[in-house]
């Protein structure tokens, strides 16, 4: 009963979603919608995913789109042409798959083709052979954790497109001007600062439970990285861009970033060493419950600290063009008035 | 008692969503999506106890607090000039003096 | 019976709404939010499938029986960060764009595009 | 001492829903935006905590009931503050309440004044 209330709300916003021609409002209305399927994703019992996306989808997605906005102009131009070919194709396609789903089990069978397959074995099994109670956690970093390292790749791979599209040659000279630029806000906002000075350790605190409560409950290296990475993302607001740079150096962030996809591997490595297979944290110590503890411990490190620092990277490389932007922009000003 | 809760939250979910669409101004929708914000962390905390496992509340946890970092992340990206009208009340002050 | 379909319905809803909005809109930033809701409708539609009716969360606790699937689970799960992350790509290079063609409407950009063909076109013939 | 805990959290748990019901109302049929802050931000604040204590009565594990106090203590926190901020980053913005005559005078008034 409840996912139906949640869903129909869902479309209810992506429709609004489409009529907006304010980005703006659109990227806050993108905000409620992951607020939104967060939630259902609690009321479906995914309770690892809600937290993912509650982090994710809710928060720094809708940051960066903001972030972008604001370099790029927050008006859309209505296009000249009528979307009716578009509107066809659209109708088409969803009424195939509408006749596609006519095939598909009820929602919530239990004997449907998803439920036979391999997942009856980690319910079951996952207890005796890898010892935590959280199955997500020891499908995601024991039985699959070759394809949760191409997923860290992934991330890593993006952050560094990221890092090449957007990184910013800093000088000395030029860093004091930008920083004059961001320190000129948010200096008369003492209630936020003090109740963020509260909240920044509370959080990082946080994201260390989270990270190793994931065995236990909800919880991970992902959500763990991200929330860890939020809070550096609230300092950078509020503090600024340069401040932010001071207190934590890029270029050691985006060492840790290279360290955590190290570290994920070289366990990997080190149990073909000791004679199992990639990544099979059985032959890491003597007793296979023991070993398996250790590996989940040391790669959803490798995870937490790739993820965090990735996204602690692409922010600030948003945030540093912005403000290499706003910067050359005054210099163009300040050269047109003098001429 | 907590499914008539649920329900007056889901009321509240969508006068907010109502607000966030039609709201005139940029500020009615950052209040709709704090306040939506809000109510989802109530609608998790309550949906553990509806459901009998409410030892999740990890969750509800994360909701606040990446809604008050979403929010401010909005103020501080929602206008550029924003803030610089303090500095000016500053000089005028100086100028006074 | 037909509420047993209702999930899936929603979702090719969503995700048709999501290709309209990448289709149809020209500007690039409301294309990346297109493409947000189509994959958000793809992480509906697998953790729908693998709800089972009376089941909770997949964590090992006393006294529970039925259990959701925890394999798409896992899947969604880092599926998320991983779209955060090429979500933040496909937003760097929003950003380059507007750079290099002081606009982020595919039309001007296509505009623009094949003005500077014609030029170096014509330019090529001159000599 | 069940019945009692079942009318406490009942009690309370309606009351929260009444708030948040009335915030959302208010939201959505007051004026302006200063008045739909107003509305929002004394309901949300005291509705949650409201439901949240409602619950923690309810609540048999320490480990929810310390959760839900942190839960507590961060919207009690975040809720005063966001209110105070989005209204003051408003008014800086130059949005005036609705029914501003008085109010845009007085600060005419002020600027004359502060010239002068």
């Amino acid at each position: 009963m409840i996912d139906i209330v949640l869903l129909t709300l869902l479309v209810v916003i992506a429709i609004a979603i489409i009529r907006m021609k304010d980005l703006f409002a659109a990227v806050m209305l993108a905000g409620i919608y992951g607020l939104l399927s967060a939630s259902f994703f609690v009321a479906m019992d995914a309770v690892d995913v809600a937290f993912t996306e509650a982090a994710v989808g809710a928060g720094i997605s809708t940051l960066l789109m903001l972030v972008v906005i604001t370099m790029t102009g927050s008006k859309e131009k209505p296009t000249r042409h009528k979307p009716f070919s578009a509107l066809f194709v659209v109708i088409i396609t969803g009424g195939l798959l509408i006749y596609g789903t006519l095939d598909m089990p009820y929602f919530g069978s239990a004997d449907a083709p998803i439920h036979n397959h391999t997942s009856p074995r980690y319910i079951k099994d996952s207890m005796q052979e890898i010892g935590i109670p959280n199955i997500v956690t020891s499908v995601l970093a024991s039985y699959r954790a070759f394809d949760t390292f191409g997923e860290v790749v992934v991330i890593f791979t993006a952050g560094i497109g990221v890092l090449t599209l957007l990184s910013v040659a800093r000088s000395k000279e030029n860093d004091d001007k930008i920083e004059a630029i961001n320190d000129s806000m948010h200096q008369q906002h003492l209630v936020i600062r003090i109740i963020s000075k509260m909240l920044i350790p509370f959080i990082f605190l946080f994201a260390l439970y989270v990270q190793f409560h994931g065995d236990f409950g909800p919880g991970g290296g992902f959500q763990a990285g991200v929330i860890f990475a939020s809070a550096i993302i609230l300092y950078t607001m509020l503090f600024g861009l340069s401040t932010a740079r001071k207190v934590i150096n890029q270029t050691f962030v985006q060492i840790i970033a290279a360290l955590g996809v190290l570290l994920y591997g070289s366990v990997g490595i080190v149990s073909l060493m000791n004679g199992g297979n990639f990544l099979d944290y059985n032959v890491l110590s003597s007793n296979p419950i023991t070993g398996q503890h250790l590996g989940i411990l040391l790669i959803e490190w490798g995870v937490g600290c790739t993820v965090a620092s990735v996204m602690v990277v692409i922010f600030f490389n948003f945030a540093g063009r912005r403000a290499f932007q706003q910067h050359k922009k005054k210099l163009q000003d300040k050269e047109s008035s003098a001429c | 008692m907590l499914i008539a809760a649920t329900l007056a939250i889901f009321v509240a979910m969508i006068l907010a969503i109502i607000r966030g669409i039609v709201g005139p101004t940029l500020y009615d929708r950052i209040l709709a999506v704090n306040m939506f914000g809000t109510k989802t962390v109530l609608l998790i905390s309550i949906l553990g106890f509806v459901m009998g496992r409410p030892e999740f509340l990890d969750i509800a946890l994360v909701y606040a607090l990446i809604n008050f970092i979403s929010v401010i992340g909005v103020l501080r990206y929602s206008d550029t000039n924003q803030f610089k009208h303090t500095p000016k009340e500053n000089e005028s002050t100086k100028k006074e003096r | 019976m037909l509420i047993g379909l209702f999930n899936d319905w929603i979702v090719v809803v969503l995700m048709m709404i999501g290709l309209y909005i990448v289709i149809a809109h020209g500007n690039l930033i409301k294309k990346l939010i297109g493409l947000t809701i189509f994959q958000t409708s793809v992480f509906i539609f697998y953790i729908s499938m693998a709800n089972v009716d009376g089941g909770t969360a997949p964590i090992l606790a006393d006294g529970i029986n039925q259990y959701s699937n925890p394999l798409p689970h896992v899947l969604i799960l880092t599926a998320i960060v991983v779209g955060i992350a090429t979500t933040a790509l496909g937003l760097s290079l929003v950003v380059r764009i507007k750079e290099s063609y002081n606009s982020i409407e595919e039309e001007e950009i296509q505009q623009q595009d094949n003005d500077e063909q014609q030029t170096s076109r014509k330019a090529e013939e001159i000599l | 001492m069940d019945i009692v805990i079942t009318i406490c959290s009942g009690f309370l748990l309606l009351v929260g829903s009444f708030l948040c019901i009335s915030g959302g109302i208010g939201l959505l049929r007051f004026p302006d935006f200063y008045t739909r802050m107003h509305a929002v931000g004394v309901t949300d604040t005291l509705g949650a905590g409201m439901i949240l204590v409602g619950l923690m009565i309810l609540s048999t594990d320490l480990l929810v009931f310390a959760k839900l106090v942190m839960v507590l203590l961060l919207t009690l926190l975040i809720g005063p503050t966001t209110s105070h901020v989005l209204a003051k980053a408003a008014f800086h913005n130059g949005l005036l309440p609705k029914d501003s005559n008085n109010l845009s005078q007085a600060k005419e008034k002020e600027n004359t004044s502060s010239i002068l």
